[in-house]
């Protein structure tokens, strides 16, 4: 369990003399609390209103997935990784996907790939918006979430026609994609994207320059890239601490070498930075699924590989860039049907780390902000 | 029933200055002995302003003073308490017997 | 000059004729019985929550009297700064200071019964005294104008009093200083 | 006895039943103000619940009754008959009293509030004091909750709340001052502080207070406009029920029908404090533009629009009911909604008699200011974030403290100069 005292990067609590004397104030929030998105417990050692400390209580949402896989074949348990980030299901089965390719020294076909990069980065898009409304809420501001979520329904729809599931797809298959794109796949994408473009500056222009928006968002929750990368935080935090790294950049997989896009960073690593940091992804995103859209080659969408995969003995470790940070798989196989061990590197459960850093002697409220920030799922945190 | 003369309300401020005083004599809470002198201070301003009914406003005028007064000596009495209240762990008043910490 | 402006406020306190106010016995003694169950309560509650509520119900039934008084800007007053000020300040502090030990421990003193003897003398005088100096007080049955109340307090605050508002607003000042000093953890 | 019944309504009687000793109207006016507000707070929470959804691209209420009309009632209903939860180690007394106590502040307030020059139920003249000084109550019952609750939660929110609500008080109060100040810009310099007063010396300025000494008067009614949202609790300044921090403050622990009695009192509070607004600065009961637009015409056409303003709702229920799906499931629903389209339009015929409209048109023309304020209320929740405690104390004290000071003296001065 995450022990406050042990960070490295973190003044130890002070021993002043706090909240009259009489004790300080521990607060207990969650496990059943309509700010920690899911069944995340947060114990808050409180003077006053102001943050002596905090520790994360996980596990309530454990399912053993790492466990389950070693029970199952690769195929079976490829629809599993898609209950970890619940939100980034498409993510997740990339993933997933990929590292056993890798492990079998396969590659997916180029139209594959494609497919791949327009459902994954249209799946970004889905987390980013739940992450605006949810965020938004916890501020305070009621009307976003219902703003995202009706432009969110419109990349589930696609999701839906694709692949008929709209939060769990299981949309690849280990060697490209089960199914070719349905007819009017492209009209329906290219549609979204003119649908939304405009929708975007519409949040923007609720939060962006919101006096109130930016007095709760500026210099909260502050974390330095330093700080980031000693705790292994990735992704959009990362990168809103001024550290410019994008998996689809520096370690480029499926087809995003071929596509032009930008690494939007910060400059603060604060709350306000890592909203204007994802509200510029969501317009990269777009840019990549018009190109790839464009570009989308013909050809099959699955490799040919063995019905029964038996990859060779050995291990492998392949991360990709999912909307919350960096996922990684880590899978060991002994040459038999199954894996021996998978180890996912979750990004949610990573960046979670970085919450007691981030809410030292902030206010209640803050650490709020900073948990909706993190964009956390529990179901990935959990596994 | 008798028409209520400042004679009557005269009564009324006594028993609250009596009731007052017992609190503070007898108590040994600092805050309910706060409150008592809060107690004696409205008996005073009910005082005056019956008074001013006969002899013009200036008892209410200076009812008012005393509620500022009331104001101050609460702000300052409550203070010492909770520096004391840090220091003692305690709002016992008979435990008030320092000259210095 | 002093009995001069006392005749100017004599005169100009002659009762209204069509303002006869309804039921006033009847209310006084309703308000002062709440006032004294109330002080009685304040000194005797173990709980300090339940005295300062108390304190509360007797400041408020004194708002009834200023009203009762024709003084309705010190009623205003009395609600205003001690029911919506002091006694939330009261309430604030028995909060921070509330401890569960506090209440299992005796709440009255060794010396109470001292205590209560010299309470029961100084009854004892006011008793007498207002029996004794009963004429000392006239009896007016009269009614200040109300209208005017709130603007001839405005008046003799600026004009009579004002050296003494300019320091109750220096006092004002050093309360404030001399709170935040006490309660302040470090400065 | 009906003597004393009709004298009231003899029309030298110009004065409201609480200055003419009149109880029986004094009683018969209480019950019309209070019953008329919680009906205003039954219809604001149907009113905010979709004009809110409607924001928020959604449809809100819609099953019970035509277009959820009646969702108000069915709500009372199940809060009525919902378990009254007290916790283990809650102080009963208390924990009982608070939610009165709220309540009675409120409804205190109505007291004074000025509906038209003779429709109030008693005019004082302490009258913005004793507003002031008893929604100022209000704070204790707040505290009384959050301490009897003995649970985290609504401790730490009765605390914000405390402390939040006095220190607006300090700025809203200098706001009322500056606007009480102008009062007394008349040749006898007399101010005055009773409700009425007030209205009657912008009429006889002939100026509503919010234009006057453009833009000292605007500036104040800001900084109370302002400050009321903090006193009510609302958004942007609505931290003691913050929902996503302290699930819901103060009243976390309530349930049932003493909960709803804590909705009544913020709904309350919240129609008193824009009374107060409305009384002090946007010219009560008066009619937009009195001098500009004055002469019989204009007023026979003003008086008109509380009759106009009826018939236009029955014309838009009208219109809803024929749009209504002709499927037999909807009768019911479609015959509701025409009832209720009647039911506007009556009462846009009783209001077009010149006996009833005259008497009328000044509690309408209130009555619509505050709807006024009433749906700026739910357009801030529907529109800001939350404010952080420390940055609504930063605003409460080093923005509209200063400003409603400065407010202040350069009333005071322009006026001496004028």
């Amino acid at each position: 369990m995450n022990d406050p005292n042990a960070r490295t990067s973190v003044e130890p609590i002070p021993e002043e003399k706090t909240f009259l004397d009489a004790s300080e104030l521990v607060i207990n929030m969650g496990p059943q609390h309509p700010a920690t998105h899911g069944v995340l417990r947060v114990i808050l050692k409180l003077d006053g209103e102001k943050v002596l400390g905090l520790e994360c209580v996980i596990g309530y949402l454990h399912r053993g997935i790492e466990k389950i896989a070693e029970n199952r074949t690769y195929t079976m348990f490829n629809p599993y990784v898609d209950r970890m980030d619940y939100v980034a299901a498409v993510s997740n089965g990339l993933g997933y996907c990929e590292a056993v390719e890798k492990l079998l020294n396969t590659e997916a076909p180029p139209r594959a790939k494609y497919i791949r990069v327009i459902l994954t980065e249209l799946n970004r898009l889905a987390s980013h918006q739940l992450w605006l409304g949810t965020h938004a809420l916890d501020i305070g501001a009621m009307t976003p979430l219902f703003y995202t979520f009706r432009d969110r329904e419109e990349i589930l729809k696609i999701f839906e026609k694709y692949c008929g599931a709209r939060l769990t797809t299981h949309a690849f298959r280990i060697g490209g994609c089960q199914y070719e794109t349905y007819d009017g796949f492209e009209h329906d994408v290219r549609n979204f994207l003119d649908f939304f473009t405009p929708k975007i500056d519409e949040y923007e222009e609720l939060l962006t320059t919101n006096r109130i928006w930016v007095r709760r968002t500026k210099n909260v929750g502050v974390i330095s890239g330093k700080d980031c990368i000693a705790l292994g935080v990735t992704g959009p935090v990362l990168r809103a601490s001024g550290v410019k790294w994008d998996l689809r950049k520096a370690q480029p997989y499926a087809a995003y070498k071929e596509f032009d896009f930008d690494i939007p960073v910060g400059e603060n690593g604060d709350t306000y930075d890592r909203y204007l940091v994802r509200m510029a992804e969501m317009r990269q995103s777009m840019r990549i699924i018009r190109q790839a859209v464009d570009g989308l080659p013909d050809g099959p969408v699955m490799a040919k590989i063995p019905k029964v995969l038996k990859p060779p003995v050995g291990e492998i470790y392949h991360s990709i860039e999912a909307p919350k940070g960096e996922l990684g798989y880590f899978i060991v196989s002994d040459g038999s049907t199954q894996p021996y061990r998978i180890r996912v590197r979750p990004p949610s459960f990573v960046n979670l780390q970085a919450l007691d850093v981030m809410c030292r002697g902030a206010l209640v409220a803050d650490v709020i902000a900073v948990i909706g920030t993190l964009d956390i799922v529990l179901g990935e945190v959990d596994r | 029933m008798l028409p209520i003369t400042t004679l009557h309300f005269l009564v009324v401020a006594a028993a609250l200055f009596v009731l007052g005083v017992i609190g503070v004599l007898t108590r040994r809470n600092v805050v309910i002995v706060l409150m008592s002198i809060e107690l004696i201070l409205n008996a005073v301003n009910l005082n005056l302003v019956a008074f001013s009914r006969i002899w013009g406003l200036h008892g209410q005028v200076f009812a008012i003073f005393v509620i500022t007064d009331a104001a101050a000596e609460a702000a300052v009495g409550l203070g010492i308490l909770i520096a004391f209240f840090r220091n003692k762990e305690t709002v016992n008043i008979d435990e008030v017997d320092l000259l210095k910490w | 000059m002093i009995s001069s402006i006392i005749a100017a406020a004599l005169v100009q306190t002659r009762p209204p004729a069509d303002m006869q106010p309804v039921a006033t016995p009847f209310f006084f003694y309703m308000l002062s019985g709440l006032m004294i169950l109330g002080g009685l309560a304040v000194i005797t509650r173990k709980n300090p929550v339940h005295s300062a509520l108390a304190l509360i119900v007797t400041l408020l039934g004194q708002a009834g009297l200023y009203l009762m008084l024709y003084a309705p800007f010190v009623a205003g007053v009395q609600i205003i700064l001690y029911v919506g000020g002091i006694m939330v300040l009261f309430l604030f502090v028995i909060m921070l200071v509330n401890l569960e030990r506090t209440q299992q421990e005796k709440s009255f003193n060794k010396q109470w019964v001292i205590g209560f003897a010299a309470a029961a003398a100084l009854g004892v005088m006011f008793v007498s005294v207002y029996v004794k100096g009963r004429a000392l007080f006239p009896e007016l049955p009269v009614a200040p104008l109300e209208a005017e109340n709130t603007q001839r307090i405005g008046n003799m605050l600026y004009g009579n009093y004002m050296f003494a508002f300019e320091i109750a607003s220096l006092l004002l000042l050093v309360a404030i200083i001399g709170a935040v000093v006490m309660a302040k953890k470090r400065i | 006895m009906l003597n004393y019944i009709t004298s009231y309504l003899d029309k030298t009687v110009q004065t409201t039943p609480g200055q003419a000793g009149n109880l029986f109207w004094a009683l018969v006016y209480i019950l019309f103000v209070f019953g008329g507000v919680s009906l205003a707070v039954v219809g604001m929470n149907w009113l905010e619940r979709k004009i809110l959804a409607h924001m928020q691209i959604r449809l809100g209420p819609m099953r019970v009754g035509p277009h959820g009309l009646l969702q108000p009632i069915a709500d009372a209903i199940k809060l009525i008959l919902k378990e009254d939860i007290i916790p283990a180690n809650a102080d009963v007394a208390v924990f009982w009293l608070a939610p009165l106590i709220i309540l009675l502040a409120v409804f205190s307030v109505y007291c004074v509030v000025p509906f038209g020059p003779t429709h109030a139920i008693t005019d004082m003249n302490i009258g913005i004091l004793f507003m002031l000084g008893v929604s100022s109550l209000g704070v204790l019952g707040i505290v009384m909750a959050g301490w009897a609750s003995n649970s985290h939660y609504p401790l730490i929110g009765a605390l914000r709340s405390s402390a939040q609500m006095v220190s607006y008080e300090v700025a809203m109060g200098l706001a009322v001052v500056s606007a009480v100040l102008m009062t007394s810009l008349n040749p006898t310099g007399t101010g005055t502080l009773s409700m009425i007063g007030i209205v009657q010396a912008q009429y006889a300025q002939h100026v509503w207070f919010v234009f006057k000494f453009f833009p000292l008067g605007f500036i104040a009614f800001g900084v109370f406009a302002i400050a009321m949202v903090a006193e009510t609790n609302r958004a942007p300044f609505d931290l003691p029920e913050a929902e996503s921090e302290l699930t819901a403050g103060f009243h976390t622990e309530y349930s049932g029908l003493r909960w709803s009695l804590f909705m009544l009192g913020e709904y309350g509070a919240m129609i008193a404090v824009s009374s107060i607004a409305i009384t002090l600065w946007l010219g009560g009961w008066m009619r937009p533009f009195p001098n500009l637009l004055h002469g019989a015409a204009f007023d026979l056409a003003f008086s008109l629009f509380p009759a106009l303003t009826f018939f236009g709702l029955a014309a838009m229920t009208f219109y809803s009911t024929a749009h209504m799906p002709k499927h037999p499931f909807f009768r019911l629903q479609t015959l509701g909604l025409g009832a209720f389209g009647a039911l506007f339009a009556l009462i846009g015929f009783i209001l077009l008699i010149p006996q009833v409209f005259q008497r009328v048109q000044d509690i309408f023309w209130f009555i619509a200011k505050i709807a006024v304020f009433m749906y700026l209320f739910i357009w801030y929740r529907g529109t800001f974030p939350r404010y952080r405690f420390d940055q609504l104390m930063k605003v409460g004290w080093k923005v509209l403290l200063p400003v409603g000071l400065g407010v202040l003296v350069l009333t005071a001065i322009v006026g001496v100069m004028a």
